[in-house]
């Protein structure tokens, strides 16, 4: 029970990273209904941007976590600008060819002026702990969680109560006619971008943090597992991308706990093939079924 | 030889072919095309087979897989494992027999179930069983796990690549021309429709996923035997995602594009390998700049067709 | 001086031509019909005038200002929202929601609730809908819901797209008052439709366009009675 | 007269909504019934649910298949056009960039009888029936008026003659019994009128039932043998046009007090 | 073979993962590599002027041998240097014994990695000890040297960290220990923590991790901050500056681990390398760049001695006695280095005496 205690609490604070990962994924996919396969990236970039300014300026975790967040969803803006604006209308896979384009062109460029060689932080949160119980919980699990659902929260209430919120999901749906109500479809697009990359580099600095250890391919594969999260909470929903990372999470754990540590990836893609077979919009997505 | 198949298209393919078989061949004997660039052709050619394979399943029948790798793994540890303990012809035959039953069993596993998502979910869906079937290659004791197989024999020659590429090729193009490709193509066009049609989607569907798998295997069977060395990290869904590219470069639904997609990746690949550390970040900004300003892929839906060429002349002189 | 003034407008396709030099001009208080065949460029209109296609040459004034390069928003700000054709609703999102979104450049709260009332009067059916899925109307609610979404923005000149396309004839009639009843409380209209008839009994000027040009004009009633349209548009 | 379908207490919910709500009805071969009612009244939904678009919540559909009678609720749309069932869709679907002699080839397909292998293969029998196909499928163009426009991209029709594709693409199926939904939408007075004669010289030639959705009451009341009403879900009237014109419910839900 | 004259230009191919996954590894060994170059070609008494000729294989089996084929045959390079991984170089041989030119690989450490069968391949050599020599010593001394029982293992799904896992156990068990428990991870993950709150209650008093120090230093860090203290011992993966930064100083007590190369007594020629290679570069050198820093030496050396490219040059390189950074050995009969194994011990991140371990005695 100990056992399966601390590993609910290792499960969680892994699946937090997804989660925060994956909102920015959704809000993205919600809007312009493309798999940005260059955000896992831009969780990267965020990173490295923490990195150096930590390391060569000396700053702080608070204007670190800031300027990467400023950073990244500046990134994040001009990739849509320059690289997806134009693919606006063209087919899905030409946007997914580009999204991929993009993401080869960040690692590899940053693999090129950092280097390839894993890069540490100083330190930065206390990596002190305590113990509820037999459970040894650290104060960095503690504040990557609570950074999420305050995050998931502020969101949530962007996207569902504020004028631009409202404006993100009218685009989201048709364009034109949201063009029609006056709205600025471009900036619409640009600031779900800014939102959802500047997320991203929250990701990255805690997981710098936390894990104390980053390299310019350390985007990849959180970056499909986030985005199965949103698939499995439902694309497009916030909630369901914070309840996708947190299983998701949790699930690995789990494998690796009760079966072999081997299998962790594979069960994550099982998971996600068992929601699209059982439940294909996800466990909080709308049944939308075409109208005929 | 039957009569349909005597005309005049069929026969313009047929010394196409043969001329550029030759050609290729007298180019590689006299050293014009050297060891390295001959090893870029037999890419090319694996290449080509994927790519017509992997059109088939996305440009015609309008299913966005990207689970291509995994089918090509399949394909390339089949054979693989039945050349080492069989060191000739016979023994890859049998492999990619193997290779085929397997493939074909894993594609219907994965399309009966997946086949029914669209789009996005159906692209995520593949890839993820592409992730499965790498995951449990290395882990496996058969396929010598992480460290994949070495010293396999090199069987892969020029005149069986070139066969099967046209093979390849024939089977996809005259699947395409037919019915049940037809019907694929109505799938792609509007599902509900098509069934409404009396097509059952679902039929059809796995049927050019299968003959996907099939053709994908059959090229990672060439691919085993071609470069000594297999391992599983060969086969992430970055593989896939390099064939996409291929299918989507060229243009989507159209084979003459595949091909030519094929040959042009490959040459992109000897040019860029000069740049090293940054022909990654090259073929990144190739990627976006193309997909920018060519978005349908150098040569869109376009088909090279002798039928229609000889037509039009026909048309002319009349 | 006219309120929307539009002078030998072209607007390009790639290679198509779809308004080969359009002229004509919407005065303050009227509704205007346009009407044509499909095809004869009639959305195509409507929307160069909203700025959602580029126009290629021409002009096209608005309260004396002209917005042959302004952008949509600015367009609605000035006052001119479009009904577009097929509803274009935004789905997933509820039906208050949806009117909202008309109401979306608009800062006076006060003027938004009074609106809001309004439209609820006008369309019962909406206000028992009120926090349902939009997509879950049929199509004439949906169609009510497009309207009332574009009063929502409080416009001087409201361009209506084929606002009766498949509506029951019931309803035709409905949208038809509800067009003249906006017309009266002081929203000059520009109004596309295919029911030449009913189109041309409400309309104080009409245009007939084909194939992106515009053939005929004149008031309501010349139109209706002459031969040609009689003919081409009346099925008589 | 012979019975070919007959519907019983059919419903069909979404969520809270019900969208068919107990609708019987039954249609003897040969006829042309119209379908009317306010704007979602759930016409296109009992489309949806006769072509096993949806499958309905409760209630059966009999199809007579030779004598047979067949419950075709719940099956697969392609099943259910291979037993002699056509439709045309409201907002049109055709298969845009394929040809227009393509897009009926495909409505063929269930008369097809060569297989995947002998595609590949090219054996005999794949010319034998592409030639059959070809032929029968540019006799049926000309008959609609489209063969002239056989190798254009169906997107690149205008839109009448899109509607009018539908139609071929519906009758290459060779069916028994066809629903059109909304033919006459955005067509133009003459349009509607050549529709009309279409649809009347296809119903004779091919000894077709038809039942068919419109808004345009001319065109329902000129050609219609019978009319059923359907509003909020429910089937509140059938009968010829003149008892349905004369009915005060059909007035009051729909019609209006004019006509 | 073709004859080379004083003064000529030489070519030397540089085969590496300079992009990809591992490319960590292929670009210090690049670095090592080009700083042995640049020596070479600023030393007067050299005969010949060296050029090397670089080729990314990202990682990639196949475009490894595409790239080895390149070097040889287009650019008629005398020998080449790399790759950095097992399976990357083991796809270069088969094309070294065509073209008859020699390749060094500095670190393909698998087991049999330049045996084709029962003989190796001609061309092939490496200068890194085996797999299963380290596994077996570091079985070897955890058991004997430091008396453990009881040990767990966590390695890496690749060749390297499957390898290792494998002698590990055979040799530790044979001589009387047992291993409880063996978990895996993926190159590149960075959460550890449910492997190791599955093994933390094992009962074990020696982990062992078989991998490269960017993992195993997490492993290190999250291990010890769960409250597991055992001894750890590790493998020459274990070799960089980056695990004290990774793992964190006050992590690394009680901790072995097998190289080739340290630092502890540096020779002079070591520590001028060393600082060679900070002044270049920046950084200081890890063993995948001293390792191929020897290999290219060895080349370098081998290739004035043979005067000649191909059949000479490949004798010249098999009957080298090289004395090097990583050690002084000879090649045995599968064209692998006679090295001895050395153990080293960190205190609070730093190697503090290193024992020399021969696992066969
Ligand atoms: N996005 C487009 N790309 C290319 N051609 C277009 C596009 N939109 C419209 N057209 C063409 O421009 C012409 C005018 O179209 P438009 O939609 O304005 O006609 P309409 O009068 O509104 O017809 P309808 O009554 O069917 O709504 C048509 O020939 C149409 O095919
Ligand atoms: N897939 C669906 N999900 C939810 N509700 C639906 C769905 N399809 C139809 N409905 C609802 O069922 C009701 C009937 O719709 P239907 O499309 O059948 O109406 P209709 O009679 O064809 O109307 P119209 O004349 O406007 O086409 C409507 O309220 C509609 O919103
Ligand atoms: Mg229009
Ligand atoms: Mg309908």
């Amino acid at each position: 029970m100990t056992a399966f205690l601390q590993q609910l609490v290792n499960g969680l604070s892994l699946g937090s990273i997804y989660a925060l990962i994956a909102l920015g994924y959704t809000m993205v996919y919600g809007i312009i209904k493309l798999i940005n396969f260059a955000h896992g990236d831009i969780y990267m970039l965020g990173a490295y941007c923490a990195f150096l300014i930590t390391t060569y300026c000396g700053l702080g975790f608070i204007p670190a976590l800031l300027i990467s967040m400023v950073f990244c969803g500046v990134v994040g803006v001009l990739i849509e600008r320059i690289a997806y604006k134009p693919l606006r209308h063209a087919t899905r896979i030409t946007a997914l060819i580009t999204a991929i384009g993009v993401s080869y062109v960040l690692e590899y460029a940053t693999q090129y002026i950092m280097g390839s060689e894993v890069r540490t932080y100083p330190k930065l949160l206390t990596s002190a702990s305590f113990h509820l119980g037999p459970v040894t919980i650290t104060m960095q699990q503690v504040y990557i969680f609570v950074i999420t659902v305050i995050l998931m929260i502020v969101l949530q209430f962007i996207v569902q109560k504020t004028k631009m919120g409202r404006a993100m999901r009218a685009v989201s749906v048709d364009e034109d006619a949201a063009r029609l109500m006056g709205i600025d479809v471009d900036k619409t697009i640009s600031f779900t971008f800014l939102l959802g990359s500047a997320l991203a580099g929250v990701a990255g600095v805690l997981v710098g943090i936390y894990y104390n250890s980053i390299n310019p391919l350390m985007g990849m594969t959180p970056g499909l597992k986030a985005f199965i999260a949103a698939v499995f909470g439902g694309i497009g929903s916030i909630p369901g991308a914070m309840i996708g990372g947190l299983f998701i999470g949790i699930a690995e754990t789990m494998v690796t706990a009760y079966g072999s540590s081997l299998y962790k990836d594979a069960i994550v893609y099982i998971i996600l093939i068992l929601i699209l077979i059982l439940k294909p919009a996800g466990l909080l997505g709308k049944n939308v079924r075409e109208k005929v | 030889m039957r009569k349909e198949l005597l005309n005049k298209a069929n026969f313009a393919w047929l010394l196409l072919s043969v001329v550029s078989f030759v050609v290729l061949t007298i180019l590689m004997k006299v050293g014009i095309i050297g060891s390295y660039y001959s090893i870029t052709l037999y890419n090319i050619f694996i290449n080509i087979i994927l790519a017509v394979s992997l059109n088939l399943v996305i440009g015609v029948c309008g299913q966005f897989s990207l689970g291509h790798a995994g089918f090509m793994c399949i394909g390339a540890y089949c054979a693989g494992i039945m050349v080492k303990m069989m060191p000739n012809m016979t023994g890859l035959v049998i492999g990619v027999l193997i290779g085929f039953v397997l493939s074909t069993i894993v594609a219907l596993i994965v399309s009966i179930p997946t086949l029914r998502l669209k789009g996005d979910y159906l692209a995520i869906a593949t890839l993820g069983f592409a992730e499965i079937v790498r995951i449990l290659v290395q882990n496996m004791e058969i396929t010598n796990g992480a460290a994949g197989l070495n010293g396999i024999p090199k069987l892969t020659t020029f005149p069986l690549l070139f066969v099967c590429a046209v093979i390849s090729i024939l089977v996809v193009c005259n699947f395409t021309h037919s019915a049940p490709g037809r019907a694929c193509l109505s799938i792609r066009e509007d599902e509900i429709a098509s069934e409404a049609m009396g097509i059952n989607t679902t039929k059809y569907k796995v049927i050019a996923f299968v003959i996907g798998a099939l053709l994908a295997s059959l090229a990672g069977a060439l691919f085993a035997c071609n470069f000594y060395v297999i391992k599983p990290d060969q086969f992430t869904f970055n593989k896939s995602i390099d064939i996409l590219v291929m299918v989507v470069f060229g243009g989507m639904g159209s084979m003459t594009s595949s091909v030519l997609a094929a040959v042009a990746i490959g040459i992109i690949n000897v040019v860029l390998a000069n740049f090293s550390e940054i022909r990654m970040i090259i073929y990144g900004l190739a990627l976006v700049g193309i997909m920018i300003f060519k978005p349908t892929g150098i040569l869109g839906t376009k088909e090279l067709s002798f039928k229609k060429l000889f037509d039009k002349r026909k048309e002319k002189s009349a | 001086m006219a309120m929307l003034e539009i002078k030998d407008l072209h607007v390009h396709y790639g290679v198509i031509e779809a308004l080969k030099g359009i002229s004509l001009e919407v005065n303050e208080g009227e509704i205007v019909a346009l009407i044509g065949a499909n095809g004869a460029g009639k959305t195509t209109m409507m929307q160069s005038i909203s700025g959602i296609v580029k126009k290629s040459a021409g002009e096209i004034n608005f309260l004396n200002e002209s917005i042959m390069k302004a952008n949509p928003k600015h367009i609605v700000e000035m006052g001119l929202t479009q009904v577009p054709e097929g509803r274009r609703i935004f789905t997933g999102m509820s039906v208050y929601e949806n009117l909202m979104m008309g109401a979306f450049l608009r800062k006076d709260k006060d003027g938004i609730k009074h609106d809001y009332e309004k439209v609820c009067e006008q369309f019962p059916i909406l206000k028992e809908r009120m926090n349902q899925d939009a997509s879950t109307l049929s199509g004439g609610e949906q169609q009510m819901l497009a309207m009332g979404r574009a009063l929502m923005a409080k416009p001087k000149l409201l361009l209506l797209d084929e606002p009766s396309m498949g509506l029951a004839p019931i309803l035709v009639k409905e949208i038809f008052n509800i067009i003249e009843e906006i017309n009266k409380s002081g929203t000059t209209v520009l109004l596309v439709e295919q029911n030449a008839k009913m189109a041309l009994s409400i309309a104080h000027r009409a245009y007939v366009l084909e194939t992106g040009k515009v053939v005929m004009s004149g008031t309501g009633e010349e139109l209706a009675k002459s031969s040609d349209v009689q003919k081409a548009y009346l099925g008589g | 007269m012979k019975t070919i379908l007959n519907v019983k207490n059919l419903t069909k919910n979404f969520g809270g909504l019900c969208a068919v709500s107990n609708v019987s009805m039954t249609i003897n071969e040969g006829e042309l019934i119209g379908l009317i009612g306010p704007n979602g009244a759930g016409k296109t939904t009992l489309f949806n649910l006769l072509t096993g678009v949806y499958e309905p919540s409760s209630g059966l559909i009999e199809l007579m298949d030779q004598n047979k009678s067949i419950q075709i609720g719940g099956l697969k749309p392609y099943k259910i056009t291979n037993l002699g069932v056509a439709r045309t869709f409201q907002n049109i679907r055709l298969f845009k960039s394929m040809t227009v002699l393509e897009n009926v080839k495909v409505a063929m397909h269930k008369n097809i009888r060569y297989g995947t292998l002998a595609a590949i293969l090219r054996l005999p029998t794949y010319y034998k029936e592409e030639k059959w196909v070809e032929e029968k499928a540019e006799e049926l163009l000309k008959e609609v008026g489209l063969y002239s426009l056989r190798n254009e991209l169906a997107t690149n029709l205008p839109y009448g003659k899109q509607r009018r594709l539908e139609i071929a693409r519906a009758l290459a199926i060779q069916p028994k019994i066809l629903y059109l939904d909304e033919p006459a939408a955005g067509m133009n007075p003459q349009e509607t009128k050549e529709l009309t004669e279409l649809i009347d010289h296809i119903r004779e030639k091919y000894k077709l039932t038809v039942i068919l959705i419109e808004h345009d009451m001319s065109l329902v009341m000129k050609i219609c043998e019978r009319i059923y009403v359907l509003n909020y879900g429910k089937m509140i009237a059938n009968g010829t046009p003149e008892e349905i014109k004369q009915n005060e419910f059909v007035v009051k839900a729909y019609l209006g007090e004019e006509i | 073979s073709t004859e080379l004259k004083e003064g000529d230009t030489v070519k030397i191919g540089l085969n590496y993962e300079l992009s990809g996954a591992v490319a960590s590894y292929g670009q210090a060994e690049y670095k090592g590599a080009s700083l042995a170059i640049k020596q070479y070609n600023a030393n007067k008494d050299s005969k010949y002027k060296i050029k090397a000729v670089k080729m990314d294989n990202k990682g990639d089996a196949s475009e490894s041998t595409s790239a080895a084929t390149k070097l040889m045959t287009e650019d008629g390079v005398a020998f080449v240097v790399g790759p950095a991984t097992s399976g990357a170089s083991i796809a270069t041989y088969p094309v070294a014994d065509q073209n008859q030119v020699p390749v060094i690989s500095p670190s393909a450490t698998q087991v049999d990695a330049t045996m084709n069968g029962d003989s190796p391949y001609e061309y092939a050599f490496r200068i890194c000890f085996e797999d299963s020599y380290q596994g077996k010593a570091m079985a070897k001394f955890g058991y004997e040297n430091l008396g453990k029982k009881k040990a767990v293992i966590i390695n890496e799904v690749s060749d390297y960290g499957k390898g290792l896992t494998k002698v590990f156990t055979q040799k530790f068990e044979d001589l009387g220990g047992e291993v409880v428990a063996t978990e895996s991870y993926n190159a590149k993950d960075t959460d550890f923590a449910g492997i190791i709150t599955k093994v933390k209650d094992k009962g074990a008093d020696v982990l062992f991790i078989a991998g490269y120090y960017s993992e195993a230093g997490l492993i290190i860090k999250q291990a010890r901050e769960a409250g597991m203290d055992c001894t750890i011992l590790g493998a020459d993966g274990f070799e960089s500056e980056k695990l004290a930064e990774l793992a964190g100083k006050e992590n690394l007590n009680n901790c072995y681990y097998s190289t080739a190369y340290t630092t502890v007594n540096a020779s002079d020629d070591l520590t001028a390398f060393v600082d060679a290679y900070t002044k270049e570069y920046g950084e200081a050198p890890n063993m995948f760049s001293a390792l191929t820093y020897d290999a290219t030496n060895l080349g370098l050396q081998a290739l004035e001695k043979a005067g000649k490219t191909g059949a000479d040059l490949q004798k010249a390189i098999a009957d080298a006695k090289f004395e090097g950074l990583t050690g002084s050995f000879t090649f045995d009969k599968t064209h692998s280095p006679k090295k001895s194994v050395l153990v080293v011990n960190l205190v609070d991140g730093v190697q503090t005496e290193a024992v020399s371990v021969d696992p066969n005695k």
